[in-house]
């Protein structure tokens, strides 16, 4: 039979040797492997970090992930003690999420040289911070230069609807206002107006610390007065004073964002990031007419509002000891690199996270300039997510409350939200691990 | 002669009892199809059995993908499952009315399209060649067109309701108008394979039926109802069975064009398990959702494929 | 919808088609074969005029008549594409020559021998075909995790061979249905042992169907979404997830990706054009 | 060249015979015929024989060699299948070389081998050409070298002409003669075709109900056969059956039949006198029958039903009694009208008798 089969397990033995060259090789002295999702920003920092290691002859690893999966893998790795990257992408979402596999990085060159604010998001149990920043992400609110004069810029509310209402009657835009409303794309419209309204997702308002949070057991804000104000405000926006298109409930984003380049809206609302890329002629139509502005105001709240989060690096807990040494070396050198930084910034609008070089950048750089007023100089400043294990299905479900609420009738808008008060607290409360 | 002599070396085995003959000559028949499916069987084993049962173990478990605890939990997972609303009255509804939707218009319009291309003229060819084209496209790139001829601002599809002055829909944002899509698209792929294989069924056909028919002077729509129909059933019926199977799993077209949404409400089968699992990072809840569902799909498969023997017929 | 309505050739009742005068059902073949091929291939021919306009001029495509080929040119230039393009390519091939390889002799199998062994593997290929994908490539995401093949080529691979082995060995199993065993026989008796019989005159026979299928397993590899999502990473980019995160990660680049979308077709409309009639008679079940 | 020894061969598909202890020597270049009607068991016997089957029980041997226990590369058989089952990718060549390429023949000895065997088949000018390109009575001739160029030791036919039209099939029918009588190997060959039996056969085996019912030369088995079932199943048109009842009369016998009655020659006295009194069937040839319009002794009386014209003869069916006979080798230009009155007589030598019940012949 032996003889007869020959040709059979070929197919096999292929499969296995396959398999074989799937295994990764061990791990080599002098060497960082980095791990992170492929974006010009983050790119643009890997860079920085890659010259360094060129320079003082370590070997340098890239490995790009995509979003989709980048938070299960990399949750996975942690959690295993799995040691395939030195250094990681962190981000603000899942600070909480992965705080005890993380290195604490007070001991990093520059840690002194950054905004403390944003780091409230990476705290182990200690109190250290466990991040190393690589740039801000500050949501702003973007207008039409050419269709609004900066003192008209809307302060509040009431003013986006009237200044958006009148351009559409006068035919200068299509719609007033887009931003994005799908899952994962909240801040773009429901969340920023909701802190400008004095409002948060969970009680108590604009806490973020778990402990306090599980002793307040959770509860969502969604039956609350100044909630539902907010939603409802967005419900007339896209059914009543339709400054906003019906599909917005729809919109990602990408799709808010198509619109405002295509010049067919005077507002929209984007992370500062995209700044770069809504003056860009080769894609949008409105190259070079696009300002950025403070947040206008809700009716309950009067001084300005802004969030300012960070994207960062993080260094797992299982490394050995050198390896961490050879990271935080790098992160260092990283953060201490000015002329990396304002590259980065002018290459990609990502802003330096080494204070030393923001009084220089704002006077050369006249957006900069613009940014630091609109967002890093506004005083009361809100983290733009909750730090535990459970934050993306309570994002998840809080976009489907919302949009059920927006896409319904007005008068059912209390009912989705006092239905939705069980749906989020479950979300944010599911047992999923210990 | 002397060249096929050798044969002859085995002529001791004469004097082996017939019993022991016997198992012998069907031991070699049995390991020969034993090695014909050895590959297939492994691989399936590997890849697709063993992950079903890790599956099925981690869905009796508290088991997050960031955080494999894997304490025993039994049935918890399972009661969720089947005590979520969305569960129950939007996502398996979705599920079943996208299977009904999609498989009914893709087979009458694949019927059309067969009837039409059976009939032959001129540019027949090129018909045939362009129907082909959207199953070989697949999911991911019609899905990626269909969202964009869709859009509701920038949408071909609305630029040209707004040219004939009519209303020009949120398509993406409302549960049916998002689910029209979403079936549109599906039919759009799907009718070539149902045209292809009806077309295939309806050359098979013989001629004298319908010959018999003419001579019986029956119109066109008696003959299709009363003899092209009936002759076609085992054809129908397979296609409708494997269809609907697969339209169960409908991922790509559901995901790339509403994601599930608005708000969860074009959310299918698929996706729920895929959001548990990689949205919510619920590895165990997603598998529970899993197991689940593929019950149902074999009890559906089964009721569907008894059901469609009974009304017709199948000969297979 | 509207166009789905339009286009669909409906059988006239009874005597309405017939009572027409010859130029009339010349005009009514005319019309439903407008209507098809406007259903068919108005999508894609907005794909196309999509990737052809400037990234300003892509929002309202039926406007203006700027059209350039900068999209194609800047698609290649990103190195994710090339890499998902080149394994694509790869993937589809080898996945394909692995799975006909591996199916092609269980489907001989069920096809020429009867007995329990044959039913409970055809019992076992009937169901396991009726499992949700996503409920075996959810666990096998930890499984490949575990093993370290997870955002590997052989782990996206194994997926593809392991999702080909029920419907493709029941598809074979048709082909050497139609194939008749005397052959075989023949082969059998002129000296051939069975393997020999099956590699050197059964193989051949089923050649051409097994050709037909190949193309069609290579194409469906090609268009796979739901493995490439939740079994691969940045590391092995494929063609499906790449195209599918112009919109989700680098912005609204609709000209981009419908230049990749278009790019993505051709091995479609090639094989659409010049291997028709493999591919119909590939489709058979 | 060799022997094929059958001895209490059994095929059983679960509780179903298909083969009853079949015994049967084929002698050293005996062309041997099984015949019998579809799923008698003919063919899996002959399967069995080529290892295509496996033996449920006893044993079969080829030459001095068991061979139950061989595959069928390993019997140095040669086998012609009703499909002709020729290798559809190959060139008529190359289906020639296959089987002793795969026995390592040196290429030489293959062309030579083929040349000859061309040369008796006139192939020569298709060896280029692939099977499909050939007309039916071509694969069949290629089937034919397929089998002449291995000089196996038993050739085997499995219905080889069924697929051929009438013409041919007559025509092939003489090659196949003369090409044994060539080639001089054993050879076992079935159908269902009785002309084909007798007219191919050094002895023909009938079979019937997964049994052999007679085995004998074609003569034999038209002249004598043993059971009703061979008498029916060989012979053109088919004998007629009558139930009769044994009388004596004297010292000899006469048997009362519809229409009349048959006195029994000498011969027949013997095996009739067990059954004085007794039921039987009597079997009639229709070429034994001579038919009168005139009032004949011993004869049966009946009118004519039916005839049909055959040009050289003619058919005629004749109701006698409500027993329908066939009468064949009628005068063709006789002219006998529905309903003519007509008398049936017999050589008595010419009847046969069968057991109503066992429906043996009459010893």
């Amino acid at each position: 039979m032996k003889r007869k089969l020959g040709g059979l397990p070929l197919a096999g033995s292929l499969l296995l040797g396959l398999a074989a060259l799937g295994a990764t090789p061990a791990q080599a002295e002098g060497t960082l492997k980095i791990c992170y999702m492929s974006q010009p920003v983050i790119d643009a920092n890997v860079a920085m970090m890659e010259k360094w290691a060129n320079a003082n002859g370590v070997e340098f690893e890239k490995n790009p992930m995509s979003y989709t999966v980048y938070l299960p893998k990399m949750s996975q790795m942690l959690s295993n003690g799995g040691t395939d990257c030195d250094i990681f992408w962190h981000n603000d979402d899942w600070g909480q999420l992965w705080k005890q596999w993380v290195e604490p990085t007070s001991d990093v060159a520059g840690m002194d040289k950054i905004r403390k604010g944003p780091m409230r998001a990476f705290p182990n149990d200690e109190g250290q911070p466990t991040a190393v920043p690589l740039a801000h992400t500050v949501g702003t609110f973007f207008y039409r230069t050419d269709l609004v004069d900066e003192k008209d810029v809307p302060k509040n509310w009431a003013e986006i609807v009237a200044v958006g209402h009148k351009l559409q009657e006068e035919g200068k835009t299509k719609w007033g206002y887009v931003g994005g409303m799908t899952h994962q794309n909240t801040w773009f419209s429901i969340w920023w107006s909701l802190w400008t309204n004095g409002c948060d997702i969970f009680n108590p308002k604009f806490e973020r610390d778990n402990a306090v949070l599980d002793k307040s057991g959770w509860v969502p804000t969604l039956t609350e007065d100044c909630h539902r104000e907010t939603i409802e405000f967005w419900w007339d926006n896209l059914h009543k004073d339709k400054i906003s298109p019906e599909a917005m409930v729809s919109y990602g984003r990408n799709e808010a964002n198509a619109i405002f380049m295509a010049g067919e809206s005077a507002f929209t609302f984007a992370d500062s990031t995209f700044w770069g890329e809504f003056n860009n002629p080769e894609k949008s139509k409105i190259a070079g007419k696009v300002g950025m502005a403070l947040w206008p105001m809700g009716p309950r709240l009067n001084n300005n509002v802004a969030w300012d989060t960070i994207w960062a690096w993080g260094i797992p807990k299982a490394l050995d000891p050198k390896q961490k040494e050879l990271a935080k070396k790098a992160l260092g050198a990283m953060l201490l690199d000015h002329e990396g930084q304002i590259a980065q910034w002018k290459g990609t609008g990502g802003p330096p996270p080494n204070t030393d070089l923001w009084p220089e950048l704002a006077s050369q750089d006249p957006v900069f300039a613009k940014l630091k007023e609109v967002v890093f100089d506004v005083k009361d400043q809100v983290l733009s997510a909750y730090y535990f294990p459970n934050w993306p299905a309570v994002q998840k479900a809080y976009a489907d409350i919302s949009t059920e609420a927006l896409s319904g009738k007005r008068e059912d808008i209390p009912a989705v939200l006092e239905r939705g008060m069980k749906t989020l607290h479950d979300a944010a409360v599911q047992q999923i691990a210990k | 002669m002397a060249t096929i002599a050798g044969d002859r070396q085995t002529a001791s085995r004469g004097a082996i009892p017939a019993t022991r003959r016997r198992s012998r000559l069907m031991g070699e028949r049995l390991y020969f199809q034993i090695g014909l499916i050895l590959p297939s069987v492994l691989v399936l084993l590997l890849f697709q059995v063993v992950p079903i049962f890790i599956g099925m173990d981690a869905s009796f478990r508290r088991w997050s993908l960031y955080d494999p605890d894997k304490t025993w939990v039994g049935l918890e997972h399972y009661r969720y499952v089947l005590s979520d609303t969305n569960f129950l009255f939007t996502v398996l509804p979705n599920t079943f009315l996208l299977m009904v939707a999609s498989v009914s218009l893709s087979l009458a319009l694949g019927m059309a399209v067969a009837l039409l291309l059976h009939r032959g003229f001129a540019a027949q060819r090129l018909v045939q060649t362009v129907v082909l084209l959207p199953l070989m496209i697949g999911p991911v790139i019609s899905s990626t067109m269909m969202r964009w001829t869709f859009n509701d601002q920038f949408g071909v599809v609305n630029a040209f309701l707004g040219w004939l002055g009519l209303g020009q829909p949120a398509w993406l944002a409302d549960r049916w108008y998002a689910f029209g899509v979403i079936v549109f698209t599906d039919v759009w792929l799907w009718t070539p394979w149902f045209a292809l294989l009806l077309l295939a069924g309806l050359k098979s056909l013989p001629k004298e039926p319908f010959e018999a028919a003419a001579l019986d002077a029956a119109g066109r729509w008696r003959v299709f109802t009363h003899i092209t129909v009936p002759m076609l059933r085992p054809v129908i019926g397979v296609c409708v069975v494997i269809r609907a199977i697969d339209c169960f799993r409908t991922f790509d077209q559901v995901w790339l064009l509403t994601g599930g949404g608005p708000a969860r409400s074009t959310e299918v089968f698929s996706i729920y398990v895929y959001m548990e699992a990689f949205q919510n990072l619920n590895f165990a809840r997603g598998s529970a959702a899993a197991v689940i569902g593929t019950l149902i799909i074999m009890v559906a498969g089964l009721a569907l494929y008894a059901l469609i023997n009974r009304f017709m017929d199948v000969s297979r | 919808m509207s166009l789905a309505s339009s286009a669909a050739p409906l059988p006239r009742p009874t005597g309405l088609f017939d009572l027409l005068r010859p130029g009339a059902r010349a005009a009514f073949t005319i019309l439903a074969v407008s209507a098809v091929l406007l259903l068919f291939l108005a999508p894609i021919i907005i794909l196309v005029v999509t990737s052809l306009r400037p990234g300003w001029g892509v929002y309202y495509i039926y406007r203006g008549t700027e059209f350039t080929l900068a999209n194609y040119f800047e698609v290649f230039q990103r190195g994710v594409v090339i890499k998902a393009f080149v394994n694509s390519f790869v993937l589809s091939t080898v996945a394909t020559i692995i799975s006909l390889g591996v199916t092609v002799t269980s489907g001989y199998m069920l096809s020429r021998f009867k007995g329990w062994l044959p039913k409970t593997w055809f019992t076992s290929i009937y169901v396991f075909r009726t499992v949700p994908y996503i409920s075996w490539v959810l666990p096998l995401y930890v499984v490949n995790q575990s093993l370290g093949l997870y955002d590997t080529f052989t782990g996206i691979l194994a997926a593809h061979v392991a999702v080909h082995v029920c419907f493709f060995s029941w598809i074979m199993k048709g082909f050497f249905d139609g194939i008749d065993p005397s052959m075989e026989y023949a082969a059998m008796i002129d000296g051939c042992t069975r393997w020999g019989a099956f590699r050197r005159v059964a193989l051949p026979a089923a050649g051409p169907a097994i050709a037909a299928l190949g193309i069609l397993s290579w194409l469906w590899t090609w268009n796979e979404f739901l493995f490439a999502l939740i079994l691969t990473g940045n590391r092995t980019p494929l063609l499906t997830v790449t195209m599918a995160q112009f919109v989700t990660e680098l912005g609204t680049e609709w000209n981009l990706m419908s230049a990749m979308a278009v790019m993505a077709m051709i091995p479609a409309i090639i094989i659409t054009l010049f291997a028709q009639k493999y591919v119909i008679q590939g489709l058979r079940i | 060249m060799a022997e094929v020894v059958l001895r209490d061969v059994c095929k059983r598909y679960g509780n179903y015979n298909a083969v009853d202890n079949v015994n049967l020597t084929i002698r050293d270049k005996e062309f041997v015929v099984l015949v019998g009607p579809s799923g008698c068991g003919k063919s899996t016997t002959l399967r069995m024989i080529a290892g295509l089957e496996e033996i449920s029980g006893g044993t079969i041997a080829i030459g001095d060699q068991i061979v139950n226990d061989l595959p069928p590369r390993e019997r140095d058989i040669a086998m012609v299948f009703q499909n002709y089952a020729l290798y559809q990718h190959m060139t008529v060549y190359d289906n020639l070389a296959f089987g002793l390429r795969n026995r390592k023949v040196p290429e030489d000895t293959i062309k030579a081998e083929i040349d000859r065997a061309v040369d008796i088949l006139g192939l020569r000018d298709l060896l280029k050409r692939k099977p499909r390109e050939l007309s039916g009575g071509q694969q069949q001739r290629v089937a034919l070298g397929r089998c002449i160029v291995r000089h196996a030791k038993v050739f085997l036919f499995d219905e080889p002409l069924s697929n051929l039209d009438a013409k041919l099939r007559a025509h092939m029918r003489l090659e196949l003669k003369r090409l044994h009588r060539r080639v001089e190997t054993t050879a076992v060959y079935v159908t269902h075709d009785q002309v084909e039996a007798m007219t191919l056969g050094d002895r023909v085996v009938v079979m019937n109900n997964s049994r052999i019912e007679q085995v004998g030369t074609p003569w034999e088995i038209y002249a004598h056969p043993r059971t009703r079932f061979v008498a029916s199943f060989i012979g053109s048109p088919a004998m007629n059956f009558l139930d009769g009842k044994v009388r004596r009369n004297g010292s000899g016998f006469y048997v009362q039949a519809p229409g009349g009655t048959f006195h029994v020659s000498d011969q027949g006295s013997s095996e009739l006198a067990a059954h004085d009194g007794g039921e039987i069937i009597v079997g009639l040839r229709p070429e034994h029958i001579s038919l009168s319009e005139t009032r004949t002794e011993n004869a049966l009386h009946g009118r004519v039903e039916l005839t049909e014209q055959l040009g050289a003869e003619q058919l005629v069916e004749v109701i006698a009694e409500g027993a329908k006979i066939m009468v064949s080798r009628v005068d063709a230009e006789r002219e006998l009208k529905p309903g003519t009155p007509v008398y049936l007589t017999v050589e008595p030598g010419q009847l046969r008798y069968f057991d109503r019940i066992t429906e043996e012949r009459l010893v």
